[in-house]
């Protein structure tokens, strides 16, 4: 078939922001999420409430930032508070409905490294950190996870779980001490995955042009499928448009600079 | 009452061989001018705490002035990985680095603790992490009316806690607005604290009764550094140079590049040079 | 998203008999007006809490509404004593009251929990006071690290908080500033929560950034009652009636002269009733 | 002698305001201590920090407030923070040098209650409560008491200790878990006493006019003097008018609203 008019990464941050309802209250983190984030409030949820966690409250921006503290985003908020109060009132007193977070190791459980790749005391790559992200799994209603498709990044088993998803399977995640829900969508550049039954990703939609055999290659565990698999209905002109007007915006206002 | 000095007389005064110390800035406001003086004076030993060691502390761990690290998030914001802080983990270099890890949950905590004054932090955190098995520093207690278990941190109380903030008044009184991240809390948990500041201004002006306003007596220092949060912002008076966050990734990769890099722009840049506060603007290859 | 609708809706939604009930405002900015509203609906067994129950808590004890009050200071500020609330607990006139009584640090931790969903608050306090006796709720704590013994207090988490403020957008987002108590704490404490204000507005223009604002999802109802902080006062907007406040004293030492006043200046003055909400400064003797 | 040309509590509020250094961060009350803390901040204080609880810092009142949140307090104040931030991280982190407290009653050792006279659970009468009291008396570095000298207000022992002043005597305080120093001199409008080594306020100076039989009369436990007994300074001219010019502009300023 011909290429898609699209990129991976343009149908991945759409297929995030579909999963975002106008009523959200999002914990937004930068990168992919940030995108699909604004992409919903700029198309099908002009209310959802985006929150960073440096500290900015239904923040607006106009151009995306490079990181989770630009001036746009506090310019553009409703209201600014020290990060203290945004991970006591705001996160830990259950307001946010949705999450998302990334990492360079998920597993099928949705438990998610951002530490370390080796032993803690000597690793081989040492990676930033949990960040925001212990709590953002425990705290928020609900986790969506957004992820390049790639086996050493969808692992079989996370050398070191940062953020808790559903542990090794259901009733794990109670009896960690969770109340909340925990990951429940795994949006990638090749497909959207949900979580069953078994706590475990599995595959309910590809992206349009993808095969299972693309899946099943670029997964670290044994992938499964939903019996009623379905195609990700293809970005519509809107939805593109929006987002590269929004990069485009975001590019030249960081060039500028 | 804090007194108005020198940046040099301030790291002098307040920083020393083995402390801890706090820059904070969470994005914005971050101290690199002072972080950079503090280079210069050739400290070791210290124990950096921040929730975000980004590129201050990156070149503060590639010259070898710490000896351990407190933090939740160490990475280049929107770019990538910290590989001065990387260097030092992976292979010692130029020295080993101890880390203490945690959240930003419970580094924020902590640090309202220790402003609160109190010896240690609850709060509903690390269900499940791994963070819990390779850091002694987060316990548990028990809620005394539920019997709910909650992770528990010790308070941050540092040595001297080092922030930047907009500006401040002939007294010493001092003014920060936009994100404030945990700047106040960490002056206040502080035993000593100095503050950068862009300008000294008449009459403070806060645009609200409820500003975040530090008194001048909860203050030890103010120095006078415009540009002293470059390449960061300071809201309302510059803006934050993403270029010199997207070029340090490749001077940082290299130690001998790293190393003439600060050679040029630190060493050979008084703090009492205005302009040399601002290196990364006038120097980054683009 | 809150709603904006008359406070006589909102008090019918949102507080019910039994109800755990904070009115909330550290001597500015006192919802004066809802509570008279909840006089005027009949409520019945309702839980107040409140740091600093003043007036208008007199006015609801002497009306019948309250089985407990969960508080640290209960006087007339400046003044003397709240008769209604002496004659409930002296006297069981008109019905007998509960007291759950702390010190001020107590409830302020004790919001700040409630609004951070924790559990419980931990802070160095009670330290050899008899409170602890006659309180159950007052508990202690150890420092997993330091073994230091503290005082722990329960979360308050109401049912429904009620505050004043100034201002509120069209979307039901609110601005409160000036000497702002733990108003943000009690809203973000309870289940629901109720904003009286000045006014509403295009664009809620906050001074600075950090200005407090409880956005409009933070809220169940927004209602505009201008004056409805009245005798306490709204800073920017009106003052403080010191008059009313020192006339109360005789007001409420009688209890029929106290019927009497409630008839003539909250029953027989409906909330919709603009003017009725500021019966102090119209009425009250000189 | 003749009647002096100033008031019993004209003196209290003068000599008061003299323990007051320039470099103090005070508590401040409502009532005596407010008049206090703002004419030494008027005489010989005038950078001493007055922190009233309801938020207000480094506030520089032009009248005295009547209620410990008057829009006074907070629109002369340096800031206003929230009634958490003041308990949490300036009473309780020990930034406050002095305390100002106040009572029904008072004893020897500087135990306060404010909370009820008669058992507590059917009291004669129900006093206000501890309000910032329990806590002001174990986190500032230093305690300062006033009162109007009468038997019912010094008694022989409080009903209620709502706060810890010395308990019974040497090593009670800190054997209650306290590490600041506690009360160390009352005031009152006949006398000033400091605490001796058996923790036990003594009269170290009589006020102008004020005999050792009058304030033996109006001390509820047998009251000792120190031997080297002083008179207090008669109040100055300056003390004196300063102090009637703040209280003429407080009444103006209150009758007006």
């Amino acid at each position: 078939m011909t290429a898609p008019a699209w990129t991976a990464a343009e149908m991945m941050t759409i297929a995030a922001s579909r999963q975002l309802a106008p009523d959200d209250v999002c914990f937004v983190g930068i990168g992919a999420p940030s995108a699909a984030c604004n992409l919903a409030r700029l198309l099908h949820a002009p209310d959802i409430v985006l929150v960073y966690e440096s500290g900015t409250i239904g923040t607006r921006p106009d151009v995306l930032p490079l990181s989770i503290g630009d001036g746009e985003l506090c310019s553009t908020a409703l209201t600014t508070v020290s990060v203290p109060e945004m991970f006591r009132y705001w996160l830990q007193a259950g307001r946010i409905t949705k999450g998302f977070l990334g990492g360079a190791q998920i597993d099928r459980y949705g438990n998610i490294n951002t530490t370390v790749i080796g032993p803690y005391d000597r690793p081989r790559v040492r990676l930033p950190g949990g960040g925001g992200a212990p709590e953002i799994a425990s705290s928020c209603d609900e986790v969506l996870v957004t992820a390049t498709h790639a086996p050493r990044t969808l692992v079989d088993r996370v050398e070191f779980v940062t953020s808790l998803g559903h542990g090794r399977g259901p009733g794990d995640r109670r009896a960690a001490g969770s109340t909340t829900v925990g990951p429940t969508t795994l949006i990638t550049d090749l497909c959207v995955m949900s979580v069953d039954a078994a706590r475990e990703f599995v595959v309910e939609s590809l992206h349009v042009g993808v095969t299972r055999r693309e899946v099943v290659e670029a997964t670290g565990w044994p992938v499964r499928f939903v019996s009623d698999l379905v195609s990700t209905p293809a970005p519509t002109d809107e939805e593109l448009t929006t987002l590269r007007d929004l990069q485009a915006r975001t590019e030249r206002a960081h060039a500028a600079r | 009452m804090a007194d108005i000095v020198p940046l040099e007389e301030a790291i002098l005064r307040f920083v020393h061989d083995g402390d801890r110390l706090a820059l904070e800035g969470f994005t914005h406001l971050i101290p690199f001018a002072a972080g950079q003086e503090i280079i210069r004076q050739g400290r070791r030993d210290l124990t950096l705490i921040r929730m975000t060691p980004d590129l201050i502390y990156d070149q503060m761990i590639g010259m070898g002035c710490a000896s351990k690290l407190i933090f939740s998030w160490g990475g280049n914001p929107g770019v990538g990985s910290l590989h001065r802080l990387r260097d030092a983990v992976e292979h010692g270099w130029p020295r080993p680095i101890e880390l203490e890890e945690h959240s930003h949950a419970a580094m924020a905590n902590a640090f309202d603790a220790g402003a609160a004054g109190l010896p240690f932090a609850a709060f509903r955190g690390y269900v499940g992490s791994d963070l819990r098995r390779v850091n002694p520093n987060i316990a548990t207690v028990v809620c005394p009316f539920t019997g709910e278990a909650l992770a528990a941190v010790p308070a941050i109380r540092p040595d001297t806690s080092i922030i930047h903030a907009q500006r401040a008044d002939r007294d010493g009184n001092v003014l920060l607005e936009g994100i404030v991240g945990v700047q106040k809390q960490a002056v206040l948990a502080a035993t000593h604290a100095i503050v950068t500041v862009e300008e000294i201004v008449d009459d403070l002006a806060p645009p609200s009764v409820n500003a975040v306003v530090l008194p001048t007596w909860a203050i030890d220092a103010v120095c006078v550094v415009p540009g002293g949060a470059r390449p960061s912002y300071a809201f309302g008076y510059y803006d934050r140079d993403n270029v010199a966050y997207v070029a340090w990734d490749a001077i940082s990769r290299d130690r001998d590049r790293f190393l003439s890099w600060m050679d040029e722009h630190v060493f050979s840049a008084p703090a009492s040079d205005p302009a040399a506060t601002v290196p990364h603007t006038r120097e980054l290859p683009r």
